[in-house]
């Protein structure tokens, strides 16, 4: 778009996701040596770390890039540590990428990676009455569910979704992750066993709702001119989004009490969460016609379809029958959460956006063994993090 | 011995029994409103240069604009009121005038099957959970009779 | 040096730092609006916005970036959110520049503000013995003073230092900042008084010892080009650092409970806290002998001292020669924390190194009200976060 | 009754209390030290590719690379052993074989009047702070007798 020299993706790799307890530091580091062999480089070929910070991990976790950096040996290399929620992972693969651009450097290595605890994601104690994500639990008893459950009530309401439709998101993802074996559910289920488990949050039901998980993700980036020389396969970023609403923001959005007012100013044509994708499409010049693939973010199964209407696979309402007609399975027109998506990985935080990026990578390469979208040559990455964090990655070879 | 009835947080709302209300801000200068109050006075509207928020009652009523239940017990903070979780539902509702849409529990002995996008709906003030010593309210939301409900 | 487009300072501002208790979103938004004024721009020229996180904010405190562009008023606009301890204001202001660099905007807006609690800054509640800087109070009860008596002792013993230089660092300072709107302490001191005031950690004293305060401070970046069009005083980023140790540092570091081992690889020539300015001197083509003035993280008095040799005004040990020479008073050679420092200030953690640059912003446009160094035209500021976190941004006109 | 005696952190030092060690880990393929140990098996070393520590004791001599002292009470976590706080030294040691500088308290009675850069000091176990049925136990240096301290 602007005539710049392009940032490749030069090495993936992960740490498969489960609950193993351990250090998250251990699997950040086992993802890093992963993408640099991955990228064919050594961690001292690296001149710049990007880390994505986890707020459940002391100290350790807010400085994730000094923390990698320190784990896999000082070398004197500049840092950086990003948080942005669920975008974590995006934002500080944006940071590694402007300073590429920037001509900063060549290599840059972002790495996200979490320990969790288990069952809902709860706030950290004390009281902490400043804090909306502390309030909503202590005045509403608002888990993250609560939110989601909110977008596919009004889907079922508005659209006319039904459970079958949440059910079937959730059949189709079981089978993609299948064979996926960073994923951390491989198992496959009927659409009886999903609508038979036990409803958390009206209308979601158990197996409908991201677990949360241990996980770690890294990518290696470069300039074009660098990655000519190490690759013949080179993923181009071909551009990274890391949008916030537009006043007012009419849509509730976890954790807050209330939406923007609407009374003195008319909300945005594209309201936030379609926004997001949009920034990406705009710098890249490419539309949602040329996708091959997508990774979105399904917290929920029904968030899923949501997610569908925000990149512009259709329009409005129209989910569902994109879903049924098969278009969003391996072997339909643009398949969503090939690698399973959250639905088999369970959410690990600061990883899981890098995650994203990971199978884009190998999907466009036609390494995504049992999962392979044929032919893929366009992905994009897609989701949205508490306080206005939207982030989407465009990829392309 | 009665229990003292406190707010479970302090300015977001008036407890009057016949009247309660949610207590938002609007901007002198563009009219937008704000809710949950803040403590600084600079309207959030990007357009508008405002810096006085004055302190004004919400509508009373609403619709919803979605809902839902919590079927588990939440993690604390939440406190449980009485001896074991009780599922309660959860409802957004767009206040019209405002141009909000603001969430709440909804009150006891409704559940989802009770409530539809669109219904009316009104604040209540009522017990959200109780110590030795206080009564802790919270407002709640309430289907207005003869409403859009089941 | 990269013969690329400079990046810009083109606006500065603080909310004056003190013990407010009000909420840290406040100072960060009156920082904010300041800084845009002084750059003669409004919120909704900003095209990005880089936040310096807090840890002890809760969420909000997280997701700087996110909070401030909510707080000035959602404008769709990308944001980045980082933390890196006492560096992060310099880590966020590199996202920004490196941003602009890139060519993906021409604007950018970088805050950071704190609201602390009194006394030792402790960490959070909670058992965490997997967190050094929790266990380091646990097994040692070892405070942040602690780690900055070893280095003030060790100048005693090797070089001779004495209470009595300690003790002038901070009468100097507090003369430097007697003018300082933006400053908490505005007194000045005696050299008897501060050597009566108690001994914190051997051999530090109160007076020596830089407070926690509240505090906010803003910077606005813009590309060349842009800012020809808004300002004839141009005040230029030559070089930001952000560098990491290089293995093995041999240097006891807050909150670590050993150093790196020399026992195989040999310990870098330079030491990090020297190789921190030496990065950014490498980029611009700058040297110590073309400053006019330093901000440097004085979070004890002693400390203040090392600093002149770490960023290269004297050789080691040379320090105390140089205080008392005068040469680093306003009216010497190179004045040293014209501003008051920290010891002026006291810490507001992620608005601490954007202050620095908006004092040395103030100082090269010749507006330092008060403690103006004549004549300045580069400018440096220099410090060091735990974590591995140096950072050093190099300012000329 | 006499209280159980335990370490205050896991796997950092031997409390023989003939023989305290600091417990560390040397990298099989380069040779370097590691101190406190990590659950991870890398070397820290970025010109080692090394995926072996082994655990190994430390030098229980080393000098004073610099020291302090704590006059005032330290915040939580710390616990204050006995009734109130009182002050207590801490030193940065050097051990060379090692090519380490490691961090403790300094023995009771020991102040830094007694201390002084390049002071050799040895190793001890000693207790940190009590409760009802546990002595909680941690190394400290103590200045060897004819040593470099006043
Ligand atoms: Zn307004
Ligand atoms: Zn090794």
């Amino acid at each position: 778009m602007r005539g710049r020299d392009d940032v490749v993706v030069l090495g993936v790799g992960m740490h498969p996701w489960g609950k193993w307890g351990r250090n998250f530091v251990e699997y950040g580091v086992a993802a890093a040596t992963d993408a640099l062999g991955d990228a064919g480089l050594d961690w001292g070929d690296v001149q710049f770390v990007s880390g994505a910070d986890t707020m459940r991990n002391g100290y350790p976790g807010y400085v994730a890039g000094a923390t990698f950096a320190q784990a896999l040996g000082w070398t004197g290399v500049p840092v950086a540590s990003s948080y942005a929620a669920c975008a974590s992972g995006a934002t500080a693969m944006e940071v590694a990428r402007t300073r590429i651009l920037a001509g900063l450097c060549d290599v840059a290595l972002v790495v996200g990676a979490d320990t969790t605890p288990k069952g809902f994601l709860a706030p950290t104690s004390g009281e902490r009455p400043d804090d909306p994500d502390w309030l909503r639990f202590r005045l509403l008893g608002a888990t993250n569910p609560t939110y989601f459950a909110l977008y596919a009530r009004r889907r079922m309401d508005l659209y006319g979704a039904t459970d079958a439709d949440f059910a079937r998101v959730k059949v189709k993802n079981a089978r993609h992750g299948l064979n996926n074996a960073n994923a951390r559910y491989r198992k496959e289920v009927t659409e009886s066993e999903v609508l038979a488990s036990p409803m958390v949050a009206d209308p979601l039901r158990l197996l409908e709702i991201c677990a949360t998980s241990d996980g770690g993700a890294a990518v290696v980036l470069a300039s074009a001119a660098f990655a000519r020389r190490h690759t013949t396969e080179p993923v181009r970023v071909a551009a990274i989004s890391t949008a916030t609403p537009t006043y007012p923001n009419a849509v509730i959005e976890m954790p807050n009490f209330a939406t923007d007012s609407w009374a003195a100013a008319a909300p945005p044509e594209r309201p936030f969460k379609a926004s997001i994708a949009a920034a990406a499409y705009d710098e890249a010049g490419i539309g949602p016609e040329d996708l091959s693939l997508a990774e979105v973010y399904d917290l929920s199964a029904a968030l899923e379809l949501d997610w569908y209407e925000d990149i512009g696979l259709c329009k409005p309402g129209e989910a569902e029958r994109l879903l049924n007609d098969g278009d969003t399975t391996i072997g339909g027109r643009v398949p969503v959460n090939p690698s399973g998506g959250l639905s088999c990985f369970g959410e690990a935080v600061p990883a899981q956006a890098i995650a994203q990026v990971c199978e884009v990578t190998w999907q466009l390469r036609g390494r995504a063994t049992g999962r392979q979208v044929e032919g893929a040559r366009v992905g994009i990455t897609a989701n949205q993090g508490l306080f206005g964090h939207g982030s989407s990655v465009l990829l392309a070879r | 011995m009665t229990k003292t009835r406190v707010p479970a947080v302090e300015g977001w709302f008036t407890s009057d029994p016949d009247r309660p209300a949610l207590l938002g801000q609007r901007c002198a200068a563009c009219g937008t409103y704000v809710f949950p109050p803040r403590d600084r006075s600079w309207c959030p509207n990007p357009g508008c240069a405002g810096r006085q928020l004055d302190e004004v009652e919400l509508s009373r009523r609403g619709t919803v604009w979605s809902y839902t239940d919590a079927r588990y017990q939440p993690p604390l903070p939440y406190v449980v009121p009485g001896a074991e979780h009780r599922p309660f539902a959860l409802a957004a509702v767009e206040l019209a005038a405002e141009g909000l849409v603001v969430m709440g529990q909804v009150v006891p002995g409704v559940s989802v099957d009770d409530l539809a996008v669109g219904a009316p709906v009104e604040l209540v003030v009522d017990t959200l959970y109780e110590d030795d010593e206080h009564t802790y309210l919270v407002w709640k939301w309430a289907p207005v009779a003869g409403g859009g409900g089941a």
